[in-house]
């Protein structure tokens, strides 16, 4: 029993991005109003970004800007890698979130489109009109 | 950083993703939408993830807000779910 | 379709539950993300390029590369919106207001354009009052987000922040114009075309740098090659300053495209 | 024997392929591009007669064209079985190219330019499945050749052209995709070889059970050959001009497929191998049934060239059933019966179009007295006859001689029965035409009035033909020596 | 310095970017600009082959960091021949679509070009980068690209079906990139070859099999292997003619390109096929995808459809013949890659040359074609046969290996699967031929007895005007139907030269 608590308490950040990302895919596919979809698509994303960011932590470090007076260039100090969090990660994330908010834009204006052309964006009606044709 | 912060932002986060998901007035979506966002940009603060918290902070609770609220004023407000 | 949905939904998680059960801990300094190439990152970046920021670094450096695409993908979406909404039909009604009387025009099929001063002024379809406080707020509150921008996009090596973060905010501050006021006055200031230019511009900036790079006889974005030029001193920090201000360009440009067409439905006439 | 690399086959195959462009772009001048047909056909001739020589020292002449996989390249090979064949295909090209003229001119015909074209594709290919040095260039030129063939059977774009080349299509390119391509396949999976040897390519790899089924899988594979129950496809496709029916359907198509089987027989398994498993009952048998079947049918057809594929479909049979033999009489009669059954066949479509073209009449009942308006033609028709039931002095004659020897060599009464019978009922169904052409009243007015041909050009090479036919008998050395030359390759050697 | 490998991509980009600039400067600069930038690409990717047929593979370090910690460019002969590819049918495609971006998008075509650049060098980054994150960033560019043209075409589902695609699409890159981030925890290091070398130690981790599943799924689904396809035929049936024709060819096979490169230089053979021994699974899911592609094809009244079932259906071939776990099956797997390009693009250009004309091509419209537009139709034709696999295009080649790696694996079911999809696709086009070629059903001869001299309704065969699409397109389709043909007499050097070398 203790164990299990360990493995729930050692890694509740990871269980809880499983718990936001199906979520988001739920919505993705369950939702019937496109604009819902979308907002899905977002928690879908950013519950992966926190997955990222979730694995750059270290216990013990700080922010990844290295400290000091270095001024510009002095870093006498010796750096140590357990002092600073793994940037890596972090500079995965940024590149993933303009994608996905590059991605959330091109997606409304699609919405926009599409409403302009059917007056609704709900999934079933727009199925409907389609047929209809 | 404690994880008692930790774990009450995260409770938010999560509940703020399910009411954007179930509210069925778009706007009310779009502003949740946006305190999500804000409480992940916080979440990621926590963990020591400065320059992604901004990020999100610019884009996820700012910019995409907006577009958001934009693309609601020209379609409509309303939904089924 | 939401049972199916919740059964793939279902699948999903127990595949990630599955795979997640053998994860290090969270915040194991001793997991291999932690170590392996991280070490190197932390303790080689300040050396290397001379930027305290090691996201920075990593971002505009050593995976520079991605970064590039990472605006490339930004003027895609930029683009994409234009391409999407734009509409160039000649736009069919115009609203004017006479200021003085607040008598309204409304002005079929282009027949004739009305100057706007001082007397006459642009309006919407409906005419919403303008709200003096808003209006006073943000014209003083704009210029001060902008600076706030640029600082955030020259400031990136040392302090959270860059281009991205940067030209959004600058975007931002844009769009609080249009806001505020309305969008027509935007337009006005910042056209179509500008702005167009100004999102290729930012991402060639970045890939200038990098292709000149490659013609000094470096590899593909080798800010080191450059040295010749400016000098040894923080040549790579400066390189990534170049990237940054050519990201911060691109970034800006394509969130007032996209919001532009987004609110006008591309006809680029009246908006929120 | 001596392998002598030389571009020529390849030439040979490309003459008429590289003058199409030329075909195309001369639509509108009808008698420049006949012309260019002439010549190329003419060359294609010259060229395969140029390596006559050549094999008949007992060399062979070898090329390779691109190598795709070890043991499975793009090569051509001349070996005499192949030299026959082809020689036998070029020659006819050139008279058949004469006779679509007339033919083609004579009835008025649309898209002719369409037509000639792909004629010239199809000797290509023709040409190119002659020269095959392995399975998988044979069965290349095959499928070119299969659907090179499809506008020229459905030539006329009507309703009843569609329905046959839908049905010439589902036949010969379901079975060679379904059979021929897997059944090829299993082959070099086996061996990492698709190389025509004299011995075979199997050397105990392959289980009784296994090489039947493999065996079948080629037989019924190569539809062309018309072996039942696959042999629909051939009374379908006479829906076809009768230049196409005559070249393609008596000579070129068909006869690649049996060429196919006898190559697979002969160069895939071995004779040996195939005696060794007593393989060749089984394809013997499959074919004598073909043999009697077709014939039967034969004989109720009316429509003229209905009854002469059903002909050709027993005939082709001979020579599956030569080669099936397995003895070396056997095996050359079924390779000479290539070269004869075609001289007659050919004879015969183009007496049918010429009686076409000048009266305009399909069906056997209509033509009755004909021989009183048509001497010529019912002339030569007789001697096509001849030569298809196998009587002196014809060129089929040989050929069936040689059959029947095969057949006591192998002491297998029973397909000297289905021969002989066979024989009488070729008589059977050819007999009553002459007999009626000749013999017979005319029922109409058209056929009591003087003599009147069909135009020169169709005219001129159907004497060719029948002539040929019956020069065959007196001087079958030619494609004797290169038949008992292969022979030797396959069993002697 | 060999900068080739970065010219491929970067000449692109920038002629993206200067036609940008120029599409709101000069519009009529921007044509220009992006024929120029994919002509020195191809120029490029050809060095780049050369190079590599000769020495080996070639590493190229962007920004000079040399990896991990840098992005490392690695050509190998499988990146420089798909690399050929690409770029050599962008460049094509370009020359032969300009009447029809001109027809369809006449106001915006500046930014049409540019949207295509970006859409070319998003393909082009995927297959030459070695670097597993920098692949997601480019499968990005490529989406956004395609999900934006996508809309540009049909009016009335244009939108609906890119945005269909957008979610599926989303899922899809965001599922690799779930997968990476499983292989990071795992390693620490996103470089293919550094990843590669640690995981042979590691074969027994459930992270390391999520990572495998997340990464393989998300590119099925960018791939459209059936039955996660449902977004590709609306997709790319609705698609402008312009992208259409580069779109189908190429964004599912750089996708198996992915795959492969998945496959055989991170997780690698031992680790699928031996640890794993996932085989006959997937490749039961290829048969399956070749059957019911095939199947949904025979029940398509548009020939765009049509051809879309077909690319489902021919992704089948792919992905069983790779996963057949032997070096044939990956072979073929390979050479298909590049013959169902070519055939791919092939059977689109003709299309599009129909549509061009035509404007809707349902079956039913393409009455009297071969009369019509020969040339396009002799184009169709010969890539028809390619796709049934007709010696000597080079659909029969690739089919050649599959099945024979089919039978060494003992995959029987798969072997006919792929002969009876050549089948069902020769019963597909014959009955699309018969339409061209029959109809409008010519009448009075051929009917039997009364088959008399009269025959001068055959003079309206002869009146049918010829109007060809654009002389660009039907060159341009042409040299694609030649290069099929030759690329099939030459399978044999490609294999040996090129792909073994590369397996090996």
């Amino acid at each position: 029993m203790p164990e299990l608590l360990d493995l729930i308490v050692d890694k509740y950040n990871y269980w809880l991005y499983i718990v936001l990302m199906m979520i988001g895919l739920y919505a993705m596919i369950g939702k019937n109003n496109l604009i819902k979809k979308l907002v899905g698509m977002n928690i879908f994303q950013t519950a992966i970004i926190l997955f990222y960011v979730s694995i750059g932590y270290k216990k013990g470090a700080t922010i990844p800007i290295i400290q000091g007076d270095h001024g510009h260039g002095a870093a006498d100090a010796v750096i140590k890698a357990a002092d600073y969090i793994n940037p890596l990660p972090h500079v995965l994330m940024l590149t993933a979130i303009v994608v996905s908010v590059a991605t959330f834009g091109v997606a409304m204006a699609l919405c926009v489109k599409i409403y302009q052309r059917y007056q609704t964006l709900e999934e079933d009606e727009l199925r409907m009109r389609l047929s209809e044709k | 950083m404690s994880w008692p912060i930790d774990l009450v932002i995260l409770t938010f986060v999560i509940f703020c993703a399910i009411a954007a998901i179930s509210v069925r007035d778009l706007l009310g979506t779009a502003i949740l939408f946006g305190a999500y966002s804000f409480m992940m940009c916080l979440l990621w603060a926590v963990m020591g993830a400065v320059d992604v918290a901004f990020t999100e902070a610019s884009v996820g609770a700012g910019v995409s807000t907006v577009f958001f609220v934009a693309a609601v004023f020209r379609t409509s407000r309303r939904t089924k779910d | 379709m939401k049972l199916v949905g919740f059964i793939i939904v279902c699948l999903t998680g127990g595949l990630l539950l599955y795979g997640t059960g053998e994860l290090p801990a969270w915040g194991d300094p001793n997991s291999p993300a932690s170590t392996h190439l991280s070490d190197d990152y932390i303790t080689l970046a300040l050396e290397q390029t001379e930027a305290p920021n090691l996201v920075t670094a990593v971002l505009a450096d050593y995976r520079g590369f991605d970064t590039m695409f990472e605006t490339a993908v930004v003027f895609c979406a930029g683009l994409a919106c234009f391409l999407l909404l734009r509409d160039f039909r000649p736009k069919k009604d115009h609203y004017y207001r006479h200021v003085p009387t607040g008598v309204m025009l409304h002005v079929k099929n282009e027949a004739r354009t009305v100057r706007t001063g001082r007397e006459f002024e642009d309006m919407d379809r409906e005419w919403v009052p303008s709200d003096t406080i808003i209006k006073t707020v943000c014209r003083i509150l704009i210029p001060f987000i902008q600076i706030y921008a640029l600082y955030v996009v020259a400031h990136g090596d040392f302090s959270p922040g860059g281009g991205f973060q940067g030209g959004v905010i600058f975007g931002s501050s844009l769009i609080l114009l249009a806001i505020s006021y309305n969008l027509k006055t935007l337009v006005k200031r910042v056209t179509e075309k500008f702005l167009g230019v100004f999102s290729s511009l930012g991402v060639l900036v970045y890939v200038g740098i990098g292709a000149i790079a490659m013609a000094l006889g470096g590899n593909f974005l080798d800010y080191g090659k450059y040295a010749p030029i400016f000098g040894e001193h923080h040549i790579r920090a400066l390189g990534m300053l170049g990237v940054e201000i050519g990201v911060g360009m691109a970034v800006t440009a394509v969130m007032v495209i996209i919001y532009i067409n987004i609110v006008s439905e591309g006809r680029h006439d009246e908006g929120l | 024997m001596e392998l002598i690399t030389s571009i020529k086959p390849l030439l040979a195959v490309l003459v008429t392929l590289l003058v199409m462009p030329v075909l195309v772009s001369s639509s509108n001048k009808p008698n420049v591009r006949e012309g260019w047909t002439f010549v190329a056909g003419t060359i294609k001739f010259l060229l395969v007669l140029s390596m006559l020589p050549v094999i008949l020292d007992g060399n062979q002449i070898v090329f390779t064209l691109v190598k795709i996989a070890p043991g499975a390249d793009i090569a051509f090979r001349v070996d005499p079985l192949g030299m026959m064949f082809a020689l036998v295909a070029s020659a006819l090209y050139i008279v058949t190219s004469m006779y679509s003229i007339g033919y083609m001119r004579g009835l008025n015909e649309h898209g002719q330019t369409r037509f000639v074209t792909f004629f010239a594709l199809a000797i290509s290919a023709t040409i190119g499945a002659a020269f095959s040095a392995n399975l998988l260039t044979l069965y290349l030129f095959y499928e070119i050749l299969s659907l090179a063939t499809y506008p020229l059977v459905t030539h006329h774009q009507d309703a009843n052209s569609r329905v046959s080349g839908r049905r010439y299509l589902t036949f010969i390119l379901g079975t060679s995709i379904g059979l021929v391509l897997p059944a090829m396949i299993w082959c070099y999976h086996i061996t990492g070889t698709l190389e025509f040897s004299g011995a075979g390519i199997f050397s105990g790899q392959l289980s009784k059970p296994h090489a039947t089924v493999l065996l079948l899988m080629f037989v019924f594979g190569f539809a062309k050959a018309g072996i039942m129950p696959f042999h629909s496809w051939l009374p379908a496709a006479m829906v076809a001009p009768t230049p196409v029916s005559a070249l393609l359907h008596a000579v070129a198509v068909v006869k690649v497929g049996v060429f196919s089987i006898v190559r697979v027989i002969t160069g895939i398994f071995g004779i040996e191998f195939l005696s060794s498993f007593e393989l060749g009952a089984v394809v013997a048998g499959i074919a004598s049934v073909t043999i009697l079947v077709s014939s039967a049918i034969a004989l109720s057809q009316d429509e003229f060239k209905r009854r002469l594929a059903y002909s050709t479909i027993g005939q082709l049979s001979y020579i599956v059933l030569g080669a099936a033999l397995l003895s070396p009489k056997g095996v050359t009669g079924g390779m000479l019966h290539i070269a004869m059954h075609a001289f007659g066949k050919i004879t015969l479509f183009f007496c049918a179009g010429a009686i076409f073209v000048a009266t305009g009449r399909k069906y056997l009942s209509q033509m009755v007295g004909i021989g009183y308006r048509m001497p010529v033609t019912m002339t030569a028709f007789l001697i096509g006859a001849l030569s298809i039931i196998g009587l002196p002095p014809t060129g089929g004659f040989i050929s069936k001689w040689y059959l029947v020897l095969g057949t006591l060599e192998g002491d297998q009464m029973v397909m000297l029965f289905v021969l002989l019978t066979s024989s009488l009922l070729n008589a059977a169904y050819f007999m009553p035409i002459f007999y009626r052409a000749f013999f017979c009243t005319p029922e109409e007015a058209m056929f009591e009035r003087k003599v009147d041909e069909a135009p020169l050009m169709c005219v001129i090479p159907l004497v060719i033909t029948a002539l040929i036919s019956f020069v065959l008998f007196f001087a079958p050395q030619p494609f004797l020596n290169l038949a008992a030359m292969a022979v030797k390759g396959f069993i002697g050697g | 310095m060999n900068n080739y490998p970065a010219i491929v991509v970067i000449a692109p980009l920038l002629g993206a970017l200067f036609a940008g600039v120029a599409a709101w400067v000069e519009d009529r600069a921007t044509y220009p600009i992006a024929l120029a930038s994919l002509g020195i690409a191809a120029a490029a990717a050809v060095n780049d082959l050369i190079t590599v047929m000769i020495s080996g593979p070639i590493q190229y370090n962007m920004a000079g960091w040399a990896p991990p910690m840098g992005i490392e460019y690695r050509i190998d002969g499988l990146n420089a021949l798909v690399l050929v590819l690409i770029t050599g049918i962008a460049f094509l495609n370009l020359v032969a679509s300009y009447k029809n971006v001109q027809q369809e998008t006449p106001d915006r075509s500046g930014s049409f070009y540019v949207m295509y650049l970006l859409f070319v060098v998003g393909l082009v980054g995927v297959v030459s980068t070695g670097d597993l994150f920098n692949l997601y960033v480019l499968i990005e560019i490529t989406s956004l690209s395609s999900y934006t043209m996508i809309a540009l075409g049909d009016k009335d589902r244009g939108a609906i079906a890119s945005l269909n695609y957008i979610f599926i699409g989303v899922i899809g890159a965001s599922f690799y990139l779930l997968g990476v981030g499983y292989i990071y925890i795992k390693t620490g290091s996103l470089n293919m070859a550094d990843v590669a070398a640690m995981i042979p130690a590691m074969t027994e981790s459930s992270t390391l099999l999520v990572a495998f599943i997340l990464c393989i799924i998300g590119v099925w689904i960018k791939m459209a292997l059936f039955p996660l396809h449902v977004w590709l035929p609306n997709a790319y049936a609705f698609a402008p003619v312009g992208f259409a024709r580069i779109v189908a060819p190429l964004m599912t096979k750089v996708m198996v390109y992915v795959m492969v490169r998945l496959m055989v230089s991170v997780f690698g053979y031992d680790y699928i096929f031996t640890t794993l021994s996932l085989s006959d699974g997937v490749v039961w899911m290829g048969t399956i995808a070749i059957l019911a592609g095939g199947i949904i094809a025979l029940s398509q009244k548009n020939l765009k459809k049509m051809m879309t079932y077909i690319i489902v259906c021919e992704i089948g071939y792919m992905v069983g013949g790779a996963w057949l776990g032997n070096e044939l099956g990956m072979t073929g797997a390979i050479l298909h890659i590049v013959n169902d390009a070519l055939m791919t693009f092939a059977l689109f250009l003709a299309v599009g040359n129909m549509v061009y004309k035509l404007d809707r091509v349902d079956i039913t419209d393409l009455q009297g074609l071969f009369a019509k537009m020969p040339w396009t139709m002799g184009g169709f034709v010969i890539a028809a046969f390619s796709i049934v696999g007709v010696p000597p295009t080079c659909g029969f080649f690739s089919k050649w290996y599959l099945i024979l790696g089919a039978f060494e694996a003992g995959a029987y079911h798969f072997a006919a699967a792929l002969l009876v999809s050549s089948l069902i696709c020769a019963v597909l086009f014959f009955k699309v031929f018969e339409v061209c070629f029959f109809e409008p059903m010519s009448e009075g001869h051929g009917h039997g007895d009364d088959h008399g001299h009269g025959h001068d309704s055959h003079g309206e065969h002869a009146a049918v005007a010829i109007e060809e699409a654009p002389v660009a397109s039907v060159i341009t389709l042409a040299v694609v139907s030649v290069s099929l043909i030759v690329v099939g007499l030459y399978s044999g050097t490609i294999v040996d030269r090129i792909i073994l070398p590369f397996l090996n």
